[in-house]
């Protein structure tokens, strides 16, 4: 067990990862989105979401996106299309960044707690983590958002969202498979903020 | 340890050393140790052994890098889980591959990195820092990007931030490995003259031949601890005498 | 962790590190506000033209770059072949210029320059009571990381190079996710035994 | 060289060689070399030379790695810049980090990624890695994580990597710097056993002592160039001569 990715979330180990999956949202923000014609575009920051709650579990997902989102609040172009500055968290799609918050908490917590360590146990794990936090959690905000700064009805929204149900589970897929992966590659890694076996 | 009274006066006092007590280690598929107990109090210690014996793992150990699944390891008489923000003063690591260890783009920042828990400000550390370049010549490297270094001279750079911490105790873990015949040479001799404690790892044995005291770590036990010529020679028997080693005959390369 | 930054001195080294980061917050949003391809055509070429005025100091981020075009090339033809060309070349502009302005902050400023500027930055939250220190860290180690996700690559590509005669391409990115984790988990390691925590 | 007539035929029959015309090679804000020529012929060449001399860069531009400024560089007649795909048949680099090597997460992995460009199936690639490894009794390295390798293994890995590619010619940057005596003792065996080419940069004279041709390399210039045991005296020699190093001395060491 050792070191591994455990410890208090205060240590500069935490701080390292924090910062490597802020940097990884980052870089996704450098991969073009697809604009829908409600405000809300398709991107695959997303993936991002999910890898950190499924890699980091919940505290330090949580973490690794409230940095992103400051660096975003000072300007700094990183989100998809090059976005940032305090007016992106007052745009039809902000419910949906807050949801991003949240939905790492929860894809990192339902990461932690269910059982399974060999690659293919914790890639399925992944996969059920990121659906339930990078969809389910991640829309639910999204829909509150499009309803209060949009002005869609609670239903509208709902439908305009499924537009991303494809490309999002087309992600939880890769979120599965970049977890095997590294669960071959780096046998100790913590996943879901677990201390490693 | 922390709280006793009179504990800092002791301590500051006392020579530096080092306390495994029945320590326990796993690293992955590894139990790199079981159960080693160990006293480093003396100020030159060599540690020798096979790839993976555990040598760099001890020196994780050491300063707080990996936690030990049993056992407990003190420095100074701090326990290195307790008394973390403590160690920095106490010890410092030269990590064997120079990639490692540097953080900062140009020389003269991670050196200033180095006095960063001293509390000074950063311009006062760099400034410090400078200076510490400039008394060994190496001006002209203060702002060179770590990147455009060789190998060796990245190996310089970590020992030169090592060296400006000025921690109590030095681990410096392969650091000939990649230096030139000066550079090994120049560190061979600060070693002998310095007056911090020193543990030293290497392949290369007659760089710790002469030390009083050298550890032989064999698959994560001691197999052999005294002084470095009795040991080194152990050693050397040791390696004859088992037969040519399988893995790394290549049959492309006899061909 | 290795780097991009130049030692070959250019114009842009002697830039305070404030400046270059409030230009780069200020163009990306310029870059965001303007749709109209002309304008942001003219916005790029200038971009260029201040990329191509650092010389041989950009040489470590030209392979960078050249990924770069290439990709910005592939969702032009995207959204030509979608029937939306305009939109195609606008997003690759605004692509082509981002990943310019920020090779150009990686190459010329110094990683403690960058921590200064956020540690002023935040100063406001120090009277508060926020441990600011920490904070300014994780941004500077965020923006470190995003390079180094092309530092990274780089190595691995040479790597694959000096086997294959070829480029690695995709099949990079499972190494490369798997080396970025390492580390990550190497660069809190070496904070830790130098901080102390 | 591309197209004559009969090329491949004379070529396969000639023996590998590096040939090197008039190379300048620039690198940041250094010029590491500046109208090189060399040609490398013997079956072993050791490279010697301060940190810094330009031993590895001459490695990664043989290898296609680095593109000269100016000049030609070319491998058993074949142009490093335009023969690019021919080259991994002919040259393969053990590079001095591994890190830098090591693509694979698995040592299996990386073994068979070295016969991808033979152009067999990932699954046959696997299973003569496989054979490869457990002829060298080292089966139950197969599936290990190279990150759970300690720095000596990792670069045995390295060398294996190089080995089951079989190329024509081995450039072999410090390879005994991590590894342990017996691991040492049988590489330094086998490179005098190979088949191959070999060229072999080292800081550990005894290496290459015994060589036939030993090159010292000094700020990108040849400075000495013969039979082993003269140039490692004449290098030896150089750096007795010189007044002690001041930039490793360490005021906090020696204070
Ligand atoms: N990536 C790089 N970018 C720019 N310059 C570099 C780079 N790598 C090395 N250099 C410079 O090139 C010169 C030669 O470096 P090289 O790595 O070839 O030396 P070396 O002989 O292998 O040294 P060592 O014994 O330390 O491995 C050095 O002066 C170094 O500063
Ligand atoms: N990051 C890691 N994760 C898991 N196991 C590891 C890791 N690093 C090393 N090990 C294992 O721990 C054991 C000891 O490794 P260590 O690095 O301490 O050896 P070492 O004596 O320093 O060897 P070397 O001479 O090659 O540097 C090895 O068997 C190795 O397989
Ligand atoms: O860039 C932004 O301003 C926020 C974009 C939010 C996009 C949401 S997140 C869930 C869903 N899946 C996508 O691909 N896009 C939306
Ligand atoms: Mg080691
Ligand atoms: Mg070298």
């Amino acid at each position: 067990m050792s070191s591994a990715a455990s410890g208090s979330t205060g240590s500069s180990r935490s701080l390292s990862l924090v910062a490597l999956f802020a940097a990884l949202l980052a870089v996704f923000g450098l991969i073009p989105k697809i604009d829908l014609p409600f405000g809300v575009p398709i991107t695959i920051q997303t993936l991002g979401v999910m890898l950190a709650g499924c890699l980091l579990g919940p505290k330090r997902a949580f973490l690794a996106l409230a940095l992103f989102l400051v660096a975003v609040a000072f300007g700094l172009p990183l989100l998809s299309g090059g976005r940032g500055g305090l007016a992106v968290f007052v745009a039809p799609s902000s419910g949906f960044l807050i949801g991003w918050l949240f939905g790492a908490v929860a894809a990192g917590a339902v990461m932690w707690a269910l059982p399974g360590n060999s690659p293919r146990a914790l890639a399925l794990r992944a996969l059920l983590a990121s659906f339930v936090g990078g969809v389910v959690v991640v829309y639910a905000f999204g829909i509150a958002g499009l309803v209060l700064l949009a002005k869609l009805s609670v239903s509208q929204a709902f439908i305009a969202s499924m537009a991303f149900v494809p490309g999002d589970l087309l992600k939880c897929a890769l979120c599965a498979g970049l977890v095997h992966t590294v669960a071959r590659g780096v046998p100790d890694w913590g996943f879901g903020g677990r201390r490693a076996a | 340890m922390r709280g006793e009274p009179g504990t800092f006066l002791v301590d500051s006092a006392s020579a530096p050393h080092v306390q495994l007590d029945q320590v326990t280690l796993r690293r992955g598929i590894t139990t790199v140790f079981q159960g080693l107990s160990l006293t480093l109090a003396e100020p030159r210690i060599g540690l020798i052994g096979d790839n993976g014996a555990g040598k760099s793992s001890l020196f994780r150990l050491i300063c707080g890098l990996e936690t030990a699944d049993a056992g407990s390891v003190a420095v100074c008489g701090h326990d290195v889980r307790k008394d973390r923000a403590k160690l920095p003063a106490l010890v410092g690591l030269m990590f064997q591959n120079p990639d490692d260890q540097i953080i900062f783009p140009t020389v003269v920042e991670e050196l200033a990195f180095s006095l960063s828990p001293s509390g000074i400000s950063r311009k006062e550390a760099r400034a410090r820092a400078s200076a510490f370049l400039a008394a060994r010549g190496l001006t002209a490297w203060a702002d060179r990007a770590v990147e455009g270094l060789s190998q060796g001279q990245r190996q310089h750079v970590c020992l030169l931030a090592l060296l400006i911490a000025a921690p109590r105790i030095l681990l410096l873990d392969e650091p000939f490995a990649s230096l030139d015949l000066p550079g090994q040479a120049s560190l061979a001799a600060d070693i002998d003259a310095s007056a911090q404690q020193v543990i030293v790892s290497t392949h290369v044995l007659a760089h710790v031949r002469h030390f009083d005291r050298v550890v032989w770590l064999d698959r994560g036990a001691v197999k052999g601890d005294g002084p470095g010529a009795e040991v080194c020679a152990a050693y050397e028997a040791d390696v004859a005498a088992r037969p040519r080693r399988m893995n790394s005959v290549p049959a492309e390369m006899a061909s | 962790m290795r780097s991009l930054y130049s030692e070959r001195p250019t114009w842009l080294h002697a830039v305070p590190a404030w400046l270059k980061l409030l230009s780069i917050a200020m163009l990306g949003t310029a870059f965001f506000m303007i749709d109209t391809p002309v304008w942001l055509a003219a916005g790029a070429l200038l971009v260029v033209l201040a990329f191509a005025s650092l010389g041989r100091a950009t040489r470590p981020a030209l392979r960078l770059v050249v990924s770069v075009v290439i990709v910005a090339f592939m969702i032009a033809g995207f959204h030509a072949w979608m029937g939306q060309a305009m939109l195609g070349l606008v997003s690759a502009l605004r692509l082509a210029s981002a990943c310019l302005l920020g090779a150009m902050l990686t190459l010329t400023t110094r990683f403690d320059e960058l921590l200064n500027v956020f540690e002023t930055l935040l100063a406001p939250l120090e009277k508060i009571g926020v441990k600011t220190g920490r904070l300014s860290l994780s941004l500077g180690l965020m923006l470190r990381f995003t390079e180094h996700f092309f530092v990274q690559w780089r190595r691995l590509d040479d790597a694959h190079r000096a086997r294959t005669g070829r480029a690695g391409g995709f099949k990079l990115l499972a190494p490369l996710t798997i080396r970025m984790l390492v580390t990550a988990r190497r660069v809190g390691d070496a904070l830790v035994a130098r901080l102390g925590q």
